[in-house]
Formats: C-alpha cells, structure tokens, sequence
C-alpha cells in the first residue's frame, strides 16, 4: 500500500465507467454520492475495499463504484462479507443493498451479522418496497401499503430495522436518510470508523413504485436525535429506536468492543508456514 | 495357522461404551501392526437403541467391513438379538450372562463372560466394562499385550496413577478370564479366531474418512471454513475448528448452509482456499449459492458426506444418493466437478485434488463421501502431504511501478481466452478491481443481456467443464482387465466391488472393475477404453435410480446393467458376488 | 389479396408506452377477429433501455413470434439502431422524424409519422402519443376502427367525457395521417400490409401464459398461494392475489421461497389445493421442501417461470434451463412430476393436470413456464373450465358412529397397497391423526431406520413415479407422422418447431414432431413409438446441454440429435428449418 | 365436532404409543407434559389439534402425541404451521421445537411470522445447544460456551429471544421453564387463549451436552415477574424483555388484536361455489 501513503484520490476515482441504471429521481443516486464522499475522506485506496451487495435496484451499487465488488445473490450480501472480512481481516467491507435484501430473504443473516459483530459497515437502502420487481411490499412497507401482490394492503407490522439491530446485539445503529447526502456521508463515516458492524438503515425512495414514503413525506417526518440523546445508553437507544415518529436521524446507538475478526484473530497461533510441523504432529496423534 | 481375516462386533446399548470399546481396540491393534478397517452403526437416537462397532483385522488389506461376523461380542439382549443372525457359521459369541442368556445353538461356539459383573464386584470400577471388554477381545484373536498396556498409559497417564492403575487392572481382568474360562477349554479352537500381523511398519495411522478428508483439506492449504452441523460431517468442521487457527485460518460455525456457502464464496473471492462440509439436506440448501459460483467463476469446495435420503430421510444410515443433485442441481446452467473418493485414505488424496480442480477451472468442485467412508476408521499408511502438488489460480499479475491508474476500468476479469479459463484478481491487487456478479456479463464482469454475451460466455463457462476430464485423478483398477464382465462403482462401494471380485477370481471368474474418481464431468478417456471387448457392464451404486449409471447411459448412448442396494446399509459382498454370477452365467448360456 | 400473417413491432424507451401501445392494439385486433400471437422484450433495467413488442396477426393460428418484422415502429434512435436488422426484406418501417432519420434503403418502404408533434402540438395531448401509435398501425394493417373506439370507451369512459375524447381524437389523428399521407401515396402497396381476419367466432380471450396458468389454477380449485416476487413469476401472484378471495382462498406474500414453499406443503396438509410459482432461483431455494414433500407424500405444486441462467442471469430473458433442477434436483431420491405446457392456451389446461396428478400420487409437480410463454399474449379460445375433471386425493374414510377411539394408533397413513398410493387423512378427520414427517417412516408414519423398511418404502414412493407416465397428459403431435425425421421438443419451443415443421412440408420435406407435456417421468408409451421408423431424431430445445435430450438418452440408451439454442432468446423458425434441411440433406447422400 | 361436546378428554388421551427418544433427564419431558396439560385443560379433541415442529431432539415431539403432527425440515415449522393455519382457521396450531430451529435456520422466519401474527402457540425448547447434533452452540447459547466447534467457546453474543420477538412485533410474549411444569401448564394455556402469535421461550436443559445451563443453574436463575409489571406496557416489557439477569419467568408482554388469519378472512369476499361465476367475469374481461 506504499503508493496510498502519497495519493490523495478524488471523489472521480471512486467512480466506475459503468453508469447508474437507476430510474430518475432515484434515492440511490443520493447514497451512492455520500458513499463516495465517504471513501474520498478515508482517503481509501480503492483496491483495499470490497463493496457487497445482494440482488434489487440498490444492490446494483458496486457497479458504479470502481473498487472490488461483489454482487450476490438476494439476500446473502452478509454471509459473503462476512466470508471476505474473515478471510482477509486487512480490506475495508462494506455492505450495501436493499430493505428486501436485508430483512426479507436476508434476514436471517442480519440477525446474526449483528451478533456476530464483523467490523463492517452496512448500509442499506431502505425504500420500503420492493423496487426491482416492480413495487410489492418489503418487510419496512407500512400496513395498508397497497401494491399488486396485496391489492387491499399489506397486513403485516412493519419491521422496524433499528429495533431489530439492537434487539439482536448490534453495537452500531444509526438511520439516514438520501436527501440529506451530506449528513449520509458523516454517518457512514462514522458506521466506517466503528469497530464492528455498523448498521445505518438509510431512507431511499422509490418514486417509481412507493407513492406514499416519498422524499416529501420523509423530509417532513426526519427528525434529528434529540440533543441530550446518549447513543451509548442502550436503554434510552432501545426506547429511541421503538419509537416510529419523528423519524429520527443520527447514530441511536453505539458500543465499543472488540470485533468478531480481532477475536478471531487472537485465536490465532500460527501461519500457513506451520502447516507442515501441524501435519506431522496430527499424524503421530493418529498413529 | 492364524487368520488372516477376522471380522469383530462389538454390539449393545449406545453410551454404553461401543464406541469407545471398539476404538481402544482399533487403535492398539494397528500399533501392533495389524490391518484394520471398521465401520460403525450409530443408534438411531441419541441416547438409547442398539448400536455396533466392527473391526476386520488381519495381515491383508480390507476394502469392505465385511458381510458377516465372526466373533460378536453382546453387551445385552438387543445386541445379541439383532447381531446374532450375522454370525457366520462357526462364529464364537461372547455375552455377559447378566444381560442375556442365549440358547445353545450347533452353528455357533459360545461363552458367557460376565463383563459388568467383573467390573463391579471384582474391580469396583463399573466403567471398566468396556476395557474388560477390549482385554477379552485382545486375549481370543491373540494380540500382544504390550501395545493396549502403552496406549492405556498414554491416554490415561496424565490423569494420575490411580486411574491408569484401575484401568490396566481391567485390561488384565479381560485377558486373565479368557485364558482361565475359554482358551483353556476342551473343545475351543484357538486358530479360528487367533488373528497373523503383517510386518509392522509403523508408519500407518488409523483415521475415519471425515479425519482423513480433513487432513488433506489442511494439506491443501484451506485457510477459511463455513459450516453448520449436521451428521455425518460435523465432525469436519469440528475437527478443522480445532487445527485451522494452527496455521492461520479461520472455521465459522455459520447460522444456516445457505450462509456457509455464501461465506466460502466471499472468502474465495477474497483469495483464500476456502469450503464447507455438510449432508444432503445442507447441499438441496446450497444449490442457488453454488450456481453463483458457477457463474462468478469462484474457486471452491464442498465436502456432501452422503447419509439415506430423501429429506431428513435416515440421518445416520448409508446412501450414495446425492450424485445428481451435486452434478445438476440448480437452475440454469451450471459448471461443477463432481469427484467422490474411495476409500478412507482415498479422502485425503481426493481432497486435494478438488482444491486443484476449483482453483484452475474456478468453479465448485463437490467431493462426495458417503456415511461409511465418513464414519469407518481404518489403518492406512501414513500420508504423504508431498504427493499432490499444489495448483494456483491463474492469477493476474499486478502491473509494476507507477503509473498505472488506481481504479479499475480495464481489468478484463472474464477475459475470453482459448481455454476459457481467465485470470483472477484478488482485493487489494492493483488494476484488478471488478465486480464479481451472478448476472450474465462481458470480459469486465459488467451485466450484459444481449444475445452474443449471452451465447459466448455460455460456451466459455462449458469450455472449462468439457476441459476438466483431461485433470481427472486416476481411477481405481481392480481385478482382470482383459475380461468380458465390468462393474462401474463409485465411492465406498468400491470396496465391496473389489472384493467380490477377488471372490469370483477365486470361483474361476474373471471379472474387470474400475472406480472413476472424477463422476462428473464423465471421464470419457478413462472409462471408454474399459468398454472394449465387455460382453457385459454393470454399474454398482447404493441407490434406487442408478444415479452414476443413468448419467453414463446419456454420456455413451447405450443401456448398462444397473446393480443397486438401497436399504440404507452398504452392499454386501455376497449380493455383488451373485451378481456377478449372474452375469457369468448368462455368458455361458450365451455361449 | 390481403396477408393472413403479419409481424408488427413496436419498438422504443421502456416506459415510453411500447407495452400499452401494444396491448392496446392486440386486444382490439381480437375482438375484431384476428388471430395474435405477441412478445414482449422487456428492457434490462427498470426504466430506460430498449424494448419492444412484437405481434404476429393475422387470420391462421400462430405458434411463434416470428423470426422478421413486416411492420417496424421506431420510437426513437435506439430501438431503429437495433430493431431495423430485424426487418423483412421489402418491410415496412414507420419512424419518428423528431427522434430518428434513417437513410433511405432499397430494402424496405419508409416514411416519418411526427408521432410527439402531432401529439404535443396537434392534439395538446403528449401522453396520447402511444393511441396515435395505435392508430397509424390500424389503419396500415386495415382494422376496422370501430373496435379500437369501443375498446376506448370502456377503458376510459369511466373517466369522464374529456379523457375519453382526448383519446378517441389521438386515435382518429393516427387513422388520419396514414390514410392522408401514406397510403395514398403512389408506390405505396397496400396489399403488403393488409391483414385478414379469421371469421369472428366472438369466443376467443387474449392473455399472458401467466395469466392462463393462474385462471387454470382457479379452475382446478387452487385455495392457498405462497409466494415471493421474481420475474417473470411475479404476476401469477399478483392475479391469484385480487381473485383468490372471491372463492374464499388465499395468497401470503412470504418472506422467501423457502417459506413459500413450506407454507403450501402446510396447506396441502391441511387439506387444499396448494401452490407457489417462482423462477429459478426460487425453485433452487425450494428443492429442500421439495424434497420433503416426497417423502410425506404431500401434493402440491410448483409453477416455474424459467428465465435465463445460471445463478441471476438474465431475469427478462428466455431459457429453457431448469429441467435437471426440476426432475433431479434434491438430495437422496426424490419422487416428481415435471409437466410443460406448450402455447398460452395449454398452459391453462395443463395446470389442471398438474393438480390431479399431485393429489393423484401425492408429490410434487412442477410446471415448467418459460419466459415465452409466461410473458406473451395471445387470442385463445375461450377455455372450458368443464374439460378436465378434478381428481381428488384418494382420501381416509372416517368412520361412522361411535366407538372410534379419539385418538391414533391405528391409522395407517403409509399403508402399503399394489399401487403405492396410500389414503390420505386430513387433520379434523376422526382417527386419521398422523405425523407427516421427512424422516424414514412405516405404515403409521412413525420413524424407522431398519433396512426392511427403508428398502420397502422406498420401493413404495417410486412405484408411485413409475405409474405416473400412465397418466401423462397427450402430447402435441406436427407434421407427418410417418416421416423419416423426427423432432422431439417441449414448452414453447413447441411453437416453432410446429412451424419450421409446416415450412419443411412446403418445401417438401416430411418431418413428424412431438411435444410432450409430461417430461418426468418419462412418458414411454407416448415417445417410444415415435421413434419407429425414423431414420434421424432430433431434440430441440433452449438449453446449452440438451436437458431432456440427455434424459431420453439416459432412458433408452441411444444418442440422438441435440438441437440447441441458448441466446436468452427463443429458437428462430430458420434456425430449426436449417436443422432440419441438414438432416434431410443427410439422408439423401445415405441413400 | 359433535361428539366433543360430551366427551371429558384425559391426559392419556393425548399420549400416543410412541415412546419419548429423549435421553433420560431431558427438559423436553417436562415440556410435553405441560403440553399434555395444557390441551386436557382446553379439552381439545385431538382430531382437530396440529403439533408442527422442525428437526431436533425436541422437535420430535409431535410423535409422542395422539394429535395430528407434522414433523417438518429443520428451521422450517413456523412457516409450514402458517400454511396450516391460514388454510384451515379451524384447527389449534401449535409449533413445538429447538432454539436452533428457532433462531439459527429458522431465524429469519422467526422474524415473519412475528409480524404476521397468526393465531398459533409457538413453544421453544430452549437449550443453549444443538442438542441433537451433540452439543454445539446454538443461538442462545452464552458466549465463551465451549464445545467442539468452537474448543476454545463461541465469540458471538446470544440471542435474546423475548427481545427479538418484541423487536418483531410478537404480541404475546412469554419465558418458561421445563422445571416448573404446572406454571408452564399454565403458560401454554395463556398462550392457546391469546388470539395471535404466543412465543414462548422455555429453558428446557439438555443434560447430556449443555454441562454449562442445566436444570440446577436454571433454578438458581429464574424469578417469578416482578408484582407490578404490566404485560400490556410495551417499554415496561421491552426493558424486562432485554435484562439478562434474573431469568424472569412468565408473560412478559401481551397485545390484544386481529391475528393475521382474522384479517385474511375479512377480506374473503365469496366461497368455492363462486368459482364459476368468478371463471365467467374473468373470461369476459380478457375478452
Ligand atoms: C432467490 C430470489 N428471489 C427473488 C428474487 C427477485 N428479486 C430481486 S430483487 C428483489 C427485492 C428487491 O427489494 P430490495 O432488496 O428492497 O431492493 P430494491 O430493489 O428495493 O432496491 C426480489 C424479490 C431474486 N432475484 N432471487
Ligand atoms: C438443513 C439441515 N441442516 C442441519 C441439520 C442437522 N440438525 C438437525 S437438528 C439440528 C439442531 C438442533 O438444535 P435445536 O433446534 O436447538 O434442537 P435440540 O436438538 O437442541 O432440541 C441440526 C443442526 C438438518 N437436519 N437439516
Ligand atoms: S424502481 Fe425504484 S428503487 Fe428501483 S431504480 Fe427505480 S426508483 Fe430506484
Ligand atoms: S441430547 Fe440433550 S436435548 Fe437431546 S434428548 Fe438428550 S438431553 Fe435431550
Ligand atoms: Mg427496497
Ligand atoms: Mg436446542
């Protein structure tokens, strides 16, 4: 990384060729920017990071990022981020994608990404809807929302993404939103700069297919945390995060602690260079 | 004059010391120098039910468990009910007369030990039954004391002296109460059970498939490894979480298959060698992140140790039933190599070999071992990790020196070349940025719908498949090659087929056997030459449908003789030897 | 003499109105009499991206898309640039002068329509641009007009006068333009482009293969979908969604197809007609459950709307390629049906086959959709919802009167018959209580591992399978039963083999065709004397390695001719008609 | 259903002659008994009870009950029991299985059928381990618990099942314990009574493997709910919900409300027998 220590890239170099095949007016156009406002601070050489995603409109973000990348398949974006940050503690991972990648068929994963604690950051773009195929409820989508698989509205909760990550032992949660890009960019800065898995539920519409979450109602509903907020007490970030309005904005809470990679690593008592004397002393042990 | 040949059971109540029975045994009798090949029969529950171990010891090598039992050993009266009609005719049965009194009978010789009754009241030590056990065992085939003495000292000597005392008193007692109550007998002869050694050579270790996969899953490098239990191979995953942070890597008990297959593509996209183990229920699990991998073109492995199907099916029995869901299961086209090992040292070689194959056609390679081949242990020579050498990746090659622009815009990832296979980056290489996707792309890895991306990568992914064969590892050759009767296997059963076939060979007839180790793609140059001049091919496979065989019958357009078992247990020698005289037969009939 | 076969495409921006333009026109050229037959290319992304919309109509039945364009209309540049190849020699293009210029070619008629001028300045009305479209096409074609006014009013009468007008007035703008500055222009030969109707039989409905699948499935009694949104499956969800609970059903949107499919195995326990459709990667997800339904023997059935592969693929385009998941695809041996409808029509039909032959063998059937099929409309008879009888599950009788005890023990729900089929009970049905369960089981559903067991269950689910084939729906036959060349297909590539059959035939060489329904087991009695008297046999299908090909090879044990395409698009009618040349080529040089 | 209106069920009536395969000492007796307990009380007649489980040492248990049963694939009972449920209103739906059933494999439809809230009892038999599998960690187990995939204990944080199922929306939520089975009795019963998804997570000890959580540790462990804790105050249950210590025993939160099956069939607007009618209106609109 000797050439990192003299470079110093501009949001340009985060860009691929490849341009957003995004509807206009698109909410991921916004994270995508803050993302690489994000790197650009980091000053991330962009070889060293891995972006993971899933499957849907936002999943397609990699594409338009000129580093690594890894587009999966639905809802797996976090077991394969977490197979590359095990296996190579040193790349900076970032997982990106859908409210559906995230909760539906994903989340299973999720649950257990927050307690595993992987220093990652997860961003995902919550649009409350299905938005690749072509609007059907997501597990966000608000009762009521009516949409082609459910003509009369949807009939279940709403699955409230913070509340879940706190539930499930995360120790980074935060909410943003794409029209607000700079503050987005903050925040995944500081889900970056957190060691562990940084979830930040991010509000980016859909105008396409959700007519009723747009960047109208959202703006009018955000809220920024309330000044004496202390996102390091779990109990005030648990009531933070169980409550539906305002929609508040802002890192709700955070803990420090040793990632599952460093742990992982502590465990750790030799190289591929032992391979050899392990061989052997397994050998003798079965003989 | 000794045997060369012995078959041992050990049978009771599961918990109750089978296993561990057996396994002291085992271990003592291979130090001594004795050929050792065992399989168990786990209960059906956890706790509970009627379970055996057995050994087959001797100075020649063993393929298969063997059909019937020569001296049984019945903890109880279950044991002795459900093991006693595997005795062979004149076999010697020993039960502890406190559990189960058995009838005289002329087909057998048979002696009451009173095993717990020794451990409880002489010894007052009732968990030294089992090493009674193991001493009266020792005492009928004749082996030399010295190597249970040494092991029950190595395994016990560091939990104080009186521990290791008791047991060797309980070693004693087993051996002292055959020599006075059975060996000394009028009538009991001694040379149908005393048991010849082959020269020690001392470089032998008695491994289970499972261990002996994992070996050579450490030989080969693997570095990252997912998994979630399940039997029979968690103790894959159990036995790597142990050894892998010896060397640097990493085994993450994962929530689910379908997250550990995801977590071994993300960690072989991140340049690991990385894999899984699992049964047949994780596979059905894996299949859509395997067909990702087919189309990303990610090197990796997955170890499916076969159990009895369908669904939850017989989580602890024996079936080679998952051949076509490894070779064609997943939606669209996929590109897999399918390679099943045939015996327990076999495992450790194969292994190896997938490692290689992933890497240089980057694809998933399955590896396909079956309940017997997981969980038996036999003696095999002391492996030689030097053997296979170590294939890389085609990597791309970090241009040198400045220059060169730092972000990604060139780095042709899927590059159409002659043999289809492109080179791979990996993070952190300059220049090499891509975006590894499940969705058709181009060269750059860019999704791209059009008719001619669609066709040409379709042909460059089958490029490597149809390429793979000319990699195949060797197969398996038993018997007389020049003769008219063939038998196709795979897997375990190839022990059994080469048996039988030393059988016929002894009846006079001539029988040819081969056991690809390469099942798909189909080994076309290896197994076609093995057509030639056969008046008939059978293909013997613990199965219903005849899975390998359908899949030649389609690859050489022309119909075989299926010969299947799928009773949940491995072939018996017997069944393959009368299929063989069948088709010897209907040979001279033809004639 | 008017043409009764025209190829129009409508081409331009997704979103731009290419599919409302077309639907529009279809359904008034059915009500007017016309046979149609469409297709739609959707773009790879949401929004933006070329796409198009093709329809063939004309007074004969159709069976294909059509391999060239007789009428294009160009959006814009993009959709010229890549639809104007695709135009017939001597055809027709219509363009956009404010978007595209194209240079005049020998090849074909042109002329400029200002379609956005005469919407946005003429008409003040841009979004009326796509029913002045309709317009200019109607009256190229020769439809008479009043069916597209009527179609008008009743789609935007209830919308108030001024919409109504708006449109009725785009409508007459596009008649007007044509008749005043295309067709009276000398040289321009009307007779080229005008199409005849069929004789209005006033019976006939135009739907999507999805949308017939779905009415198909309300006619067999479906009460409970599960699903998960995926192209091109998403809308059988969708329809099933608005009129399940008009017949007191319904449809859970679940969290995965994992759960889809295990919901619908709860519901067919349950006692109702159950199912889920997806593409590939959900059916790769679902194998598991799949797997589970064979063993408990539980009906259900599955809708697979093939897109292209592997992994993510192509999501909007075509391919034939899950046939392998879909027969094979699940760990262990697995019992199911796989069916394929070949034209819209048949897949209203063969959905009802699809249930009673679940509920008949109690497994699994799996329809196989392609995206042909599941996306296109076309003008269908009216179906006949009286055609195929219902089958119902062969069901425990619960006893009459007292006595009975109130709970199990006694009911036998894998009871071992001749046929294999057991009775089935379902839950509230007095002394039928049993666990249905996906581990090995006896008589009463209870957990068994012994070999007796495993062996005689076994035997049991598959002799299920084996009966199946006497049941297989009749196949389409084409062409010359008695010709020398044979060709074998399945799903919508049926439809132009049928026609590449039809031009062979003009051209005077005989070829016999077949279009199995059932693909799974194989339907023998149906196939194999097919292959009587051929000389040469052909499999074509939209795969890379010939799926069902191999089968059939597998199956009788003789190569035959793959025909293959894999451009995630379907067969072109010359392509096959080239195939088929070859092999009549071949033939005469034999003689 | 006539003939249930005379007759007075017996426990033995719901016992069928499938012997427990439990090893001796096992948490999961005492769960089936109370579960006996519970169905006598409610004097179901068995015909019309469904038992749905997964795979595990517990999840065997519907074959030890005369009810019909469906012994499903592992992870996967809580959707198979909503396919029961919402096809058939009628029946009494209980899912019986491990926490690894639960929250490992079936954790992401854990989250579903939450939020969903159908009218079924959803018993965990929580034993920190994978019990059939020989002693693994399972979700809930605590962190440092060694077994042999992980000789030196597992590094991720445990699931808190009362607090995720309240993330998800659960409106019944509940903490047993198989050592108390008269109160457990008594829980299953509260559960069957409420109208919507009842989870109830039961410290059910597996003996032979998990050394670390056993009936003993248990005892010490539990505590009845404090006096004044009010089921119905979700931040009062939230914050009871996410305490780790004592284990607290009992309803923990409960919401009155439509379950999801009620909600579907107000939406039912006809009945088989208006397939034809529905057959003719929707041919005529294509045509
Ligand atoms: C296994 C599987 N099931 C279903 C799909 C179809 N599918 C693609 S994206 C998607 C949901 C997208 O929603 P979300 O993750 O919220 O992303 P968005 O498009 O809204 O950004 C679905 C259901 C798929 N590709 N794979
Ligand atoms: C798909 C699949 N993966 C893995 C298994 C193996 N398996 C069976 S039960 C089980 C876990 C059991 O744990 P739990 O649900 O807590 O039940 P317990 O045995 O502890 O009661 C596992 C991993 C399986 N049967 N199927
Ligand atoms: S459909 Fe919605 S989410 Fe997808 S690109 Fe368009 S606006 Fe964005
Ligand atoms: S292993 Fe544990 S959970 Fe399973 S039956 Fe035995 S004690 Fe119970
Ligand atoms: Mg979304
Ligand atoms: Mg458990």
């Amino acid at each position: 990384m000797a050439d990192t220590a003299t470079l110093q890239y501009t949001v340009d170099d985060y860009k691929s060729s490849e341009k957003p095949t995004w509807c206009p007016g698109c909410g991921d156009f916004g994270v995508l920017n803050a993302l690489y406002h994000a790197m650009r601070e980091k000053n991330y050489n962009p070889k060293d990071v891995v972006l993971v995603s899933g499957i849907g409109c936002s999943s397609r973000l990699p594409f338009f990022v000129a580093t690594y990348g890894f587009h999966g398949v639905h809802g797996r974006a976090m077991p394969i981020a977490t197979g590359v940050k095990v296996a190579r503690p040193d790349l900076h991972v970032l997982v990106l994608g859908g409210d559906g990648d995230a909760f539906a068929i994903g989340g299973g994963h999720f649950m257990h990404a927050a307690r595993r604690n992987l220093n990652v950051t997860y961003v995902i773009m919550d649009n409350q809807t299905y938005g690749l195929t072509k609007g059907q409820a997501s597990p966000t989508a608000q009762r009521g929302y009516v949409h082609k698989a459910a003509p009369q509205g949807t009939l279940e909760e709403p699955v409230n993404p913070l509340l879940l990550a706190m539930a499930c032992g995360a120790s980074f949660v935060a909410r943003g939103f794409s029209g607000q890009p700079k503050d987005l960019a903050q925040l995944i800065l500081a889900g970056i700069e957190h060691q562990g898995l940084a979830i930040i539920d991010t509000y980016s519409p859909c105008p396409t297919f959700n007519k009723v979450n747009t960047f109208k109602t959202y703006r009018e509903e955000v809220a920024p945390l309330p000044a004496d907020h202390d996102p390091t007490n779990f109990e005030a970030a648990l009531k933070i995060a169980a409550s539906s309005m305002p929609r508040y904005l802002g890192v709700i809470y955070r803990r420090e602690g040793p990632s599952y990679e460093q742990l992982l690593e502590q465990r750790k008592t030799g190289t591929e260079a032992d391979l050899p004397r392990l061989l052997d002393s397994l050998f003798d042990r079965f003989s | 004059m000794p045997k060369n040949d012995l078959v041992i059971r050990v049978a009771g109540e599961a918990g109750e010391g089978v296993l561990s029975t057996g396994q002291l045994l085992v271990q003592g009798a291979a130090r001594a120098g004795y050929r050792v090949l065992t399989d168990f029969s786990p209960p059906a529950e956890i706790k509970g039910g009627y379970s055996f171990f057995q050994i087959r010891i001797g100075s020649r090598l063993f393929y298969s468990r063997g059909d019937s039992v020569d001296l049984l050993l019945a903890f109880n009266r279950e044991a002795y009910d459900l093991s006693s009609g595997d005795l062979t005719e004149g076999g010697l049965l020993i039960y502890d007369p406190a559990e189960v009194s058995p009838p005289a009978s002329p087909t057998r010789t048979q002696y009451p030990v009173p095993l717990s009754e020794i451990a409880r009241t002489q010894l007052k030590f009732e968990l030294g039954k089992n090493v009674v056990a193991v001493g009266v065992l020792a005492a009928l085939f004749g082996m030399p004391e010295e190597y249970l003495r040494k092991l029950l000292e190595q395994r016990f000597g560091g939990r104080g002296p009186d521990i290791l005392n008791k047991n060797l008193g309980a070693l004693e007692a087993g051996l002292r109460y055959v020599r006075e109550h059975i060996i000394n007998q009028p009538g009991f002869r001694r040379e149908l059970f005393e048991v010849e050694r082959s020269p020690a050579d001392g470089r032998r270790i008695v491994v289970s498939g499972n261990q002996a996969a994992s070996l050579g899953a450490l030989t080969a490098g693997v570095q990252f490894f997912a998994g979630y239990p399940i039997t029979p191979a968690s103790d894959i995953m159990e036995f790597l979480a142990a050894e892998l942070p010896k060397v640097g890597g990493a085994v993450i008990q994962a929530e689910d298959e379908i997250a550990s297959m995801n977590m071994v593509l993300g960690a072989s996209f991140a340049g690991k060698r990385a894999m899984t183990s699992t049964s047949g229920p994780g596979v059905s699990l894996m299949v859509e992140a395997l067909g990702l991998a087919s189309m990303a073109e990610l090197p990796c492995v997955l170890v499916d140790c076969q159990r009895a199907g369908p669904s939850t099916g017989m989580p602890t029995r024996h079936e080679q039933g998952d051949l076509w869901l490894a070779a064609f299961g997943g939606h669209g086209e996929i590109q897999r190599i399918v390679l099943a090992p045939t015996s327990v040292e076999d495992c450790y070689y194969q292994i190896q070999h997938a490692f290689n194959l992933a890497d240089k056609y980057q694809l998933p390679v399955i590896l396909l071992l079956d309940t017997v081949l997981s969980v038996r242990t036999e003696s095999i020579p002391r492996p030689d990790p030097q053997r296979i050498p170590r294939w890389s990746r085609l990597l791309y090659q970090e241009p040198n020196g400045q220059g060169v622009p730092p972000h990604e815009g060139i780095f042709l990832r899927y590059q159409l070349t002659d043999s289809g296979i492109s080179p791979m980056s990996i993070p952190g290489q300059r220049g090499g940025q891509y975006v590894a996707t499940g969705l058709e792309h181009n060269e750059e890895g860019r999704p791209r719908y059009d008719a001619e991306t669609k066709t040409r990568f379709t042909e460059k992914r089958f490029k490597k498949l149809a390429a793979a064969p000319q990699d195949a590892p060797e197969p398996d050759f038993y018997g007389d090659a020049s003769a008219e009767i063939g038998i196709i296997t795979w897997g375990s059963t190839a022990g059994a087929v080469r048996e039988a076939i030393e059988r016929a060979a002894e009846e006079g007839i001539r029988v040819a056997g081969i056991a690809p180790k390469m099942l798909w793609p189909v080994p076309d140059a290896q197994l076609r030459p093995f057509l030639e001049g056969k008046r008939e091919v059978m293909v013997a496979e613990v199965n219903y449908n005849g899975q390998f065989a359908r899949i030649l019958e389609a690859h050489w357009g022309r119909p075989l003789r299926h010969v299947n078992a799928y009773a949940g247990e491995p072939f018996k020698v017997r069944d393959l030897l009368a299929a063989i005289r069948t088709a010897a037969r209907a040979g001279a009939v033809a004639r």
